[in-house]
């Protein structure tokens, strides 16, 4: 069974990256950028395939490690 | 007839890189065709990166011995003993190529190679420098390349914790094609715990430590062959990536496996991995060996013995251990999180013979195959001395606007954006780092330091390959001599064009033989280095690019000199002839227009004692700062100590003496010192030139006339060119 | 005074610590393995920096997941000293004993230079030998020490004086080119509430002996052995 | 208009950050954690309200700058 979350830093959040990728693709005539942001994506391979507990506990892993929810939101999709 | 086996054909054969004479000497070796797995290996094994084919002959004319040296080439680094039980360990080594394709992690996996040719003999490493070419400043790719090598070499030094203290950047159109990145590392060992790659002892464990194998770096000439048609190419990276944090574990856990006394030999994986790790080892052992490679640790699901054999993986290492030691090394290398398996065993038989899933699947004679690597005396032509070429100094050419230029040009300005992304204080043990002549590193634990520095000047050994090669091993004596240490010995990257062009051939001779001279002279014994060849692009070559890392000891860390003035009122000294040499300066060049003529000469007799007179008076502590004249000549490097710490000199050059100002005589340095006549006397005894040009004042340059400009005006235009230059918008071109 | 240093796979100034706690203490410290779940008595825990586990999904986040660092959390709870410099620092924050969050440095590039720090509180065991008219100069040697805290929580870390340093130019002055990082409000370390618990980007530990760069970071220890021993 | 962009490492490309992650999991206890792979999502805000055009640009975004593809794979996805 395989999950992916989705990390990204929470709006109220200067993301600098986003704002370096976005300076360089208007620098590289991409003037239709209009605001960037970058986020983290991990993909999990788990085991079992129960995705109410894939859930869950895709769950507690980015509340324990996988985001900073000081900074960080995430989302989890059951693949 | 040539004949081919059956996993074969007469197109693999060619895509492996082999020439016909080539193959036809591996079937000889064998007594048949050999199979695929087996023509990897002899194209790796014979390939210009692991046999030196070319540069061969060459390369055993440098002087690689003397008292202070316990292993010169031929090793994973040089050693060379530093007193009192210790040992210094260090290795240049080119990711020319990597790097150009990806810069990041080509400059990274530069710096974890080199790292793991040091530790591998037992040596904890204690420093990194790195020499680089980039092209030029407005083609489309330098300043991508520049900023992902840059990054790439912190990227990796940072985090395994071994400071970044020096180097040097370049730029010329010349490498638009091909960069070069050299990485050099320094380590320190005891003398007694010193380890080596030639097996021993049959029946010994082959143990292999470190991380997987993956599809690393498995050539991708190779991939069209029947074996890998189930997979697209694009899934078949040619680009290692590098994971420092798996190599700080394996530097900390080889480390503590070497305290004990399991290890027989130790060998890291670096290019054609297993391939050439475990045949190095067993043919410098005079033994044989046997893998069985379905224990090999794989990242990947069903690999072949091929691609096992061939992957660049890094982060791996080979050991053979004394017998019954498997368990305490496997504690260690668990303890780690590192893998560890049993592997192979080493043999009596001479031959390295691989079986997988219980067949035989390779089956090689070792010496045949090593000894018969092709070695090749390519023609070539001298390259001749240059005429002497007449330059004269349009009056409009004002000597201060001329230094600010200079100064502040992609050639002399500061690399202070480089190096501020290193760290470079990581280990507590930095006593000098970027931004002055040599860095110096300190002993752990000891009085004792070791100072460093890479050098080149590819101007001077293009226009005289012979005198440029003598030069770059001069400017690394006098780097070493100028922060307070004796130089001990050197090491070595030869970056050149194809070696198959009679001209470029010529380049290499002749700037082996200048460094051969040199080092002699010098006594800077070559113990270690590296060759890479066909740096070209459309036929266009590189510069000759034979880079000097060398190495010097201080007993007494106390008497260290840096560049900075550091009081008012010093005198300043010139010890060395000035003679106005201004062909192939920086002043010809960015003021002239002019790269013509001769590179300055190099007197090895004047350095040598030149060298020596600066170093006693050093450590006889008359000396309050020293710099040695090299890129710029006299009045740049004045300037360097002057806006190292903001304190401003009044010299006594007249405006207009431009050869005095800017020509870049050789075996000259400039003394700052409250102990004038003890310099002077010195010099006369020895009969070496000194001339008093002045004293530390102020906080602005002044010349003779009164002309005067200020510091703040100079560091200005120092410091702003490289960030200007780095962080400019993207370009809409680009 | 009696010190653990922790040691993480991929700590890389762990040695650094030992020898100025050491030097300093006149004691060997402790070095404590990652995987141990035994905390010796000592007086005051250093979370050295480095690059704790690669620090491959964000800063010091699977080090503050560590065995070792639920024993840290009830040290410091107990009122034993903890300092954490760089890595320790992001640590720190990673495992909620200090506030806000380390991010990457504004440039994107890691830093490495000398800089000037105010000392804005002279009263806790860490900084008493320290003046607070006199900017202090140490190293910084991170990509990511940019200290980033929600409105509310920067107002109360500011309210309760729990900032410990600032970036500063060799003035004393706080200035934007003196900031290396990006950092909120200049800050470079930070206190917990009951000022027992101390997190700094800066290096004190590689400027304990003058050939080295200096005695500024020395102080901070000395200022411990004072307050502890 | 807003567009996303996964950037993964190719398959075969080692992915340390990721292992590392995986170790930590197991090490946590999420034993169920059985591979890991970490990539990056970028979101961007387009001028123009054109799905195809927006795609093009993207694509070439990603070509020139978004993504490193000697060792990356992209996917785009229009919102
Ligand atoms: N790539 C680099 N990495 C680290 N330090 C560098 C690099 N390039 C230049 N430097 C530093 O900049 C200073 C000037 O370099 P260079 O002009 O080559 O010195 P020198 O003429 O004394 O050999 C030296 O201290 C050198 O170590
Ligand atoms: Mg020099």
């Amino acid at each position: 069974m395989k999950a992916r979350v989705f990390v990204t830093l929470k709006p109220a959040v200067l993301d600098p990256q986003g704002k370096a990728i976005q300076t360089a693709l208007n620098g590289l005539g991409f003037d239709e950028a209009l605001s960037v942001r970058q986020g983290k994506v991990i993909d999990l391979e788990l085991a079992g395939d129960d995705a109410a507990a894939a859930e869950k506990s895709v769950g507690a892993m980015c509340e324990k490690l996988l985001a900073n929810t000081i900074i960080e939101d995430y989302r989890i999709e059951i693949l | 007839m040539t004949n081919y086996h059956e996993d074969t054909t007469a197109e693999i054969v060619k895509e492996h890189g082999l020439s016909d004479d080539e193959y036809k000497l591996a079937i000889e070796i064998l007594g048949r065709a050999p199979n695929l797995l087996e023509l990897g290996i002899f194209s790796v094994m014979w390939s210009e990166h692991c046999s030196y084919k070319s540069s061969k002959k060459w390369l055993k004319t440098l002087p690689t011995e003397g008292p202070q040296v316990i292993q010169g080439p031929g090793e994973n680094a040089g050693v060379v003993d530093i007193g009192d039980g210790d040992a210094v360990i260090f290795k240049i080594e080119s990711h020319n190529h990597p790097s150009f394709i990806e810069p990041y992690q080509g400059a990274a996996t530069g710096v974890g190679g080199i790292l793991r040719d040091v530790f591998t003999m037992g040596a904890r490493p204690i420093a990194n420098l790195n020499a680089l070419r980039f092209g030029a400043l407005d083609h489309a790719k330098t300043r991508h390349l520049l900023s992902g090598v840059v990054a790439g070499i912190g990227g990796y030094g940072n985090c395994v914790g071994v400071p970044t203290v020096g180097g040097e950047t370049n730029f010329d159109p010349a490498y638009n094609g091909n960069i070069l990145v050299n990485a050099m590392n320094v380590g320190v060992a005891k003398t007694d715990k010193i380890f080596y790659s030639a097996a021993g002892g049959i029946g010994n464990p082959v143990v292999y430590v470190g991380s997987k194998t993956g599809r690393d770096g498995i050539h991708g000439a190779t991939m069209a062959s029947a074996e890998f048609d189930d997979e697209s190419e694009a899934k078949r990276p040619t680009v290692q990536v590098g994971d420092p944090f798996t190599e700080k574990l394996l530097i900390e856990a080889c480390l503590e496996l070497m305290s004990g006394d399991s290890i027989v030999a130790i060998q890291d994986m670096g290019a054609a991995g297993l391939t050439s790790s475990s045949f190095e080892m067993a043919s410098k052992g005079g033994t044989g060996v046997e893998l069985d490679l379905s224990t090999v640790p794989c990242r990947e699901t069903g690999m072949t013995p091929y691609e096992m054999m061939l992957s660049e993986s890094q982060e791996r290492m080979l050991i053979v251990l004394k017998p019954g030691r498997e368990a305490d090394a496997q504690k260690i290398f668990e303890k780690w999180e590192l893998d560890f398996a049993v592997v192979g065993t080493i043999t009596d038989t001479g031959r390295m013979v691989l079986k997988f899933e219980g067949e035989t699947v390779g089956d090689l004679p070792i010496d045949p195959l090593a000894l018969a690597s092709p070695e090749y005396d390519r023609p070539w032509v001298e390259v001749p001395m240059p005429a002497f070429v007449e330059l004269n100094v349009p009056s409009s050419v004002k000597a201060l606007d001329a230094l600010k230029t200079m100064i502040g040009s992609p050639d002399l300005a500061s690399r202070r954006w480089i190096w501020e992304q290193y760290d470079s204080s990581v280990m507590a043990d930095t006593l000098q780092k970027s931004g002055g002549d040599a860095a110096v590193v300190r002993v752990h634990g000891t009085q004792k330091a070791l100072a460093m520095t890479t050098d080149c000047t590819p101007r001077y050994c293009y226009a005289h390959p012979e005198t440029g090669g003598a030069q770059a091993v001069a400017e690394s004596y006098r780097n070493l001599v100028a922060s307070g240490a004796k130089p001990l010995a050197a090491t070595n990257n030869l970056n050149f064009g194809n070696p198959e062009k009679p001209e470029i051939m010529g380049q290499i001779v002749g700037c082996v033989k200048g460094i051969a001279e040199a080092c002699e002279k010098l006594d800077m014994p070559i113990v270690s280095g590296n060759v890479s060849l066909y740096n070209e692009t459309d036929g266009k070559a590189i510069l000759p690019t034979p880079v000097i890392g060398g190495v010097g000891l201080m007993q007494d860390s106390s008497v260290m000199t840096k560049i900075a003035f550091d009081k008012e009122d010093l005198d300043l000294i010139v010890l060395g002839s000035s003679n106005g040499h201004l062909q192939q300066s920086i002043f010809a060049k960015q003021i002239l227009g002019s790269q013509e003529g001769q590179p300055p000469a190099v007197d090895l007799d004047k350095e040598e004692l030149t060298g020596r007179v600066v170093l006693s008076l050093i450590e006889n502590e008359m000396v309050v700062a020293c710099h040695d004249i090299s890129d710029g000549g006299l009045v740049v490097a004045v300037t360097e100590m002057a806006m190292a710490n903001g304190i401003g000199a009044e010299l006594n050059i007249d405006e207009s003496d431009f050869g005095l100002l800017f020509g870049e005589d050789q075996a000259r340095y400039i003394l700052a010192t409250e102990d004038s006549d003890s310099i002077l006397l010195a010099a006369e005894n020895a009969e070496i030139d000194a001339l008093v040009i002045g004293k530390t004042k102020g906080n602005a340059l002044t010349l003779a006339s009164g002309a005067s400009i200020s510091l703040s005006e100079l560091s200005a235009a120092h410091e702003t060119w490289m960030p200007g230059y780095m962080e400019a918008p993207v370009s809409r071109e680009a | 005074m009696k010190s653990a240093v922790i040691v993480f796979p991929g700590s890389n100034c762990d040695r650094d610590m030992q020898v100025a706690l050491r030097e300093v203490a006149g004691k060997e410290p402790h070095m404590v393995w990652h995987g141990d779940s035994q905390m010796p008595e000592v007086d005051v825990i250093a979370i050295p920096g480095g690059f704790s586990y690669g620090d491959y999904l964000r800063c010091g986040a699977m080090a503050a997941n560590s065995p070792i660092m639920r024993e840290v959390v009830a040290k410091a709870n107990q009122g034993t000293a903890v300092l954490g410099v760089c890595n320790g620092f992001q640590v720190l924050t990673e495992c909620g004993l200090l506030p806000g969050a380390l991010m990457r440095n504004a440039s994107l590039k890691f830093v490495c230079r000398e800089v000037n720090l105010t000392v804005e509180d002279n009263t806790t065991a860490f900084t008493f030998n320290y003046s607070k008219n006199k900017p202090i100069r140490v190293s910084v040697a991170h990509g990511d020490g940019n200290f980033f805290a929600e409105q509310a929580t920067l107002e109360k870390i500011e309210g309760e004086g729990q900032v410990a340093f600032r970036y500063c130019n060799a003035q004393g002055e706080l200035v934007d080119t003196a900031n290396p990082n990006g950092s909120m409000n200049a800050i470079a370390g930070i206190f917990n509430e009951k000022r027992n618990v101390l997190g700094m980007m800066p290096h004190p530990e590689r400027h304990a002996d003058p050939a080295t760069g200096g005695n500024d970071g020395r102080l901070l220890f000395e200022s411990l052995m004072g307050a502890l021993s």
